[in-house]
């Protein structure tokens, strides 16, 4: 069983926020209405579904990049009983939620869920996730056309003669 | 058959909570068998709840949704003994629709 | 009596996969068979071992491969998990007692 | 004590480990209590466990890890054993081809009598498990047997542990040296340590219940059968108390005996007495 160290994902955190300030640069050559066009699309998001890495499915799903916040407060376990089912909620005091999506960095497939909040639902939304392994875990909250999230480490390790 | 859906709603007066699990194999794709081959990814991408005519909750999940998943929110307004609609598609097509009573 | 039984399983163990002799056919068969009569003997005791019969499953490809130098290496290692898992299931036979709860 | 090294040291220098049988012997066998057997059991683990009470046992690894019972606690809000008992439940009232029903087996109807097995059959005399008295039900009426281990089997025990929630453990040893070897049987099997790393049953559940392997929380033996059958995150799925037997000892390095062989039938006696005024709290959902 490989584990993941802290080094290796701090690392990977640099690396992956590079490649965010990338995506931000990248963004200004973009038309603004095609971006405000496709968060609105209510159509399965087949292509952010695809992304390996979290921030290119951010990229995909929203067209822009997340600022952290703490007012999305993320509810998950410090160390995961076991990796295929980990439960993480999140809520929120942002005024005007549209959207919220969860992300494992370190899964082969970044994108795990992303739910459409219409008006009149609340922003607070519970489920059970798959982790490959220790990852960090992030969560989007789209609040008035903007980005917020809040990202916590679940330490993931499976086997042995437990239970 | 038994529907893949079980959906509990429950109304506080001012908001309804909703809790849904669904029977699903949610296969990601990346995962072996015991002969060492993939299992193809079998995963439902779009759940969705529909209240009055209006969907209140649009759930788009890859398979990185865990087995049997299971998700829980609240949107305001719902009365005792209305009706809600859940139903999903997943990537092979495959679908299911059930109707749940809010209490 | 004991620490000589003890001191030769140990000993098979230790050795049994570092044979460094050339070994043929006939010596691969007969490590083989012995294997397989101490794995039926643990059987009988109800305490086989897993790895018993994974480092068998070894030797018989090392032999249809025509290595019969690792092959019977592999068998001997295999008589030795056997031979320990029927020492273990003998001497647990009384030494369970030490951790039961009293 | 450090199990992951154990499991390191055991694994690796077996040889080492013969050298620790050069002990004097144990002491010699003494007249089969089950009563005081069952007294001893709880001491241990309530002088272990303090802060624990006696039903939180039922609840496994959960009762010792404030992180793992969130999880828990999360999880049985929608619990995922939650299809396999309802399957249970249909199973359970659908008659077999013969117009006869898994109820007509049983006493009162095989409703809220979870807590009454294993039961000593005078009769046969061996240990009839709950899992055992289900197949041959079927077989009486005409109906094949079910795999020990998983699905079917899993959801019809699902749904008789779910009518006796809450029942403590009723289990009896009689006054027969039948039964009573049965029980000393399952004792020793539960204590002997086996297959190649060198662990028994107590050396995870007894010596080290609460602890980490590989960061899972082992579970006390004290309590352990109350919560079968149990969803497991590590299976994907549900198990029986004989797929738990049979994963463990596979664990260990040790090839399973077939389910329902007399020695898992009495280990499960023994440990199910033990667990006596415990409650029944399956099914469970465990990591």
């Amino acid at each position: 069983m490989t584990r993941t160290d802290n080094g290796f994902s701090a690392t990977r955190r640099l690396v992956l926020q590079g490649a965010g300030a990338v995506a931000l640069v990248g963004l200004g050559n973009l038309p603004f209405g095609l971006t405000q066009a496709f968060a609105a699309n209510d159509k399965y998001p087949e292509e952010a579904f695809k992304q390996k890495t979290e921030a290119d499915a951010i990229k995909s799903l929203y067209g822009r990049t997340a600022e952290a916040s703490d007012k999305v407060k993320m509810d998950a376990p410090e160390i995961a009983e076991n990796g295929a089912v980990v439960p993480v909620s999140v809520s929120t005091t942002l005024a005007d939620v549209t959207s919220i999506s969860f992300l494992v960095a370190e899964n082969p497939v970044a994108l795990v869920a992303s739910y459409k909040i219409p008006a009149g639902t609340m922003p607070n939304v519970a489920n059970r996730i798959k982790m490959a392994k220790t990852s960090n875990v992030i969560v989007v909250v789209e609040a008035g056309g903007k980005l917020y999230s809040a990202t916590k480490e679940v330490k993931v390790t499976v086997g042995g003669c437990g239970g | 058959m038994a529907s893949t859906i079980r959906v509990r709603a429950t109304s506080s007066g001012e908001t309804t909570e909703v809790q849904a699990l669904i029977q699903h194999p949610m296969d990601s794709g990346f995962i072996k068998d015991s002969k060492g081959e993939l299992i193809p990814p079998h995963f439902i991408q779009q759940l969705t709840f529909e209240y009055n005519g209006k969907p209140v909750f649009v759930a788009d999940w890859g398979g990185g949704v865990s087995k049997d998943p299971y998700v829980k929110f609240a949107f305001k307004g719902g009365k005792k003994g209305d009706e809600l609609k859940v139903s999903w598609v997943d990537n092979k097509g495959a679908t299911d629709t059930t109707t749940a009573k809010i209490q | 009596m004991r620490i000589t039984t003890l001191t030769s399983i140990a000993a098979l163990l230790l050795l049994g996969a570092t044979s460094a002799l050339a070994a043929g056919e006939d010596d691969y068969k007969a490590a083989y068979a012995a294997a397989e009569a101490a794995n039926k003997q643990a059987a009988s005791l109800r305490n086989q071992w897993t790895t018993t019969a994974s480092t068998l499953a070894v030797a018989k490809k090392f032999a249809d491969g025509g290595d019969f130098d690792k092959a019977t290496a592999s068998a001997k290692e295999a008589e030795a998990l056997a031979k320990a898992s029927i020492f273990q299931a003998t001497s647990e036979k009384e030494r369970w007692r030490d951790l039961e709860i009293r | 004590m450090n199990l992951r090294a154990r499991i390191q040291f055991a694994a690796a220098a077996f040889a080492l480990a013969l050298l620790a049988f050069a002990a004097p012997p144990a002491v010699s066998a003494d007249k089969v209590d089950p009563v005081a057997d069952e007294k001893a059991f709880k001491k241990f683990f309530y002088d272990k466990f303090p802060k624990l009470k006696p039903e939180d046992f039922v609840n496994g690894p959960y009762s010792m890890d404030a992180d793992l019972y969130k999880q828990w606690q999360d999880k049985e809000q929608f619990p995922p054993y939650e299809f396999s008992l309802e399957l249970g439940k249909e199973m359970f009232s659908k008659p077999f081809k013969n117009g006869k029903t898994y109820g007509d087996c049983f006493p009162n109807k095989g409703i809220g009598i979870r807590q009454d097995y294993p039961t000593f059959d005078e009769k046969e005399g061996k240990v009839i498990t709950l899992e055992l008295a289900l197949n041959r039900c079927r077989e009486a009426n005409g109906e094949p047997a079910f795999s020990y281990v998983r699905d079917e089997m899993a959801a019809l025990t699902a749904y008789m542990a779910f009518t006796s929630r809450g029942k403590p453990f009723n289990i009896k040893v009689p006054n027969d040296p039948r039964a009573l070897a049965a029980y000393e049987n399952g004792k020793e099997y539960f204590y002997t340590r086996r297959g190649q790393l060198n662990f028994s049953c107590a050396t995870c559940h007894v010596q080290s219940p609460g602890e980490r392997v590989r960061t899972e929380v082992l579970a006390p033996a004290l309590g352990i059968v109350n919560a079968m059958p149990i969803y497991r995150s590590e299976w994907n799925g549900m198990g029986t108390t004989s797929r738990r037997f049979t994963t463990c000892n596979s664990q260990i390095r040790g090839v399973p005996l077939t389910p329902q062989d007399d020695e898992y039938r009495n280990v499960e006696y023994y440990l199910s007495y033990v667990s006596n005024g415990l409650p029944i709290s399956g099914p469970g959902a465990r990591p």
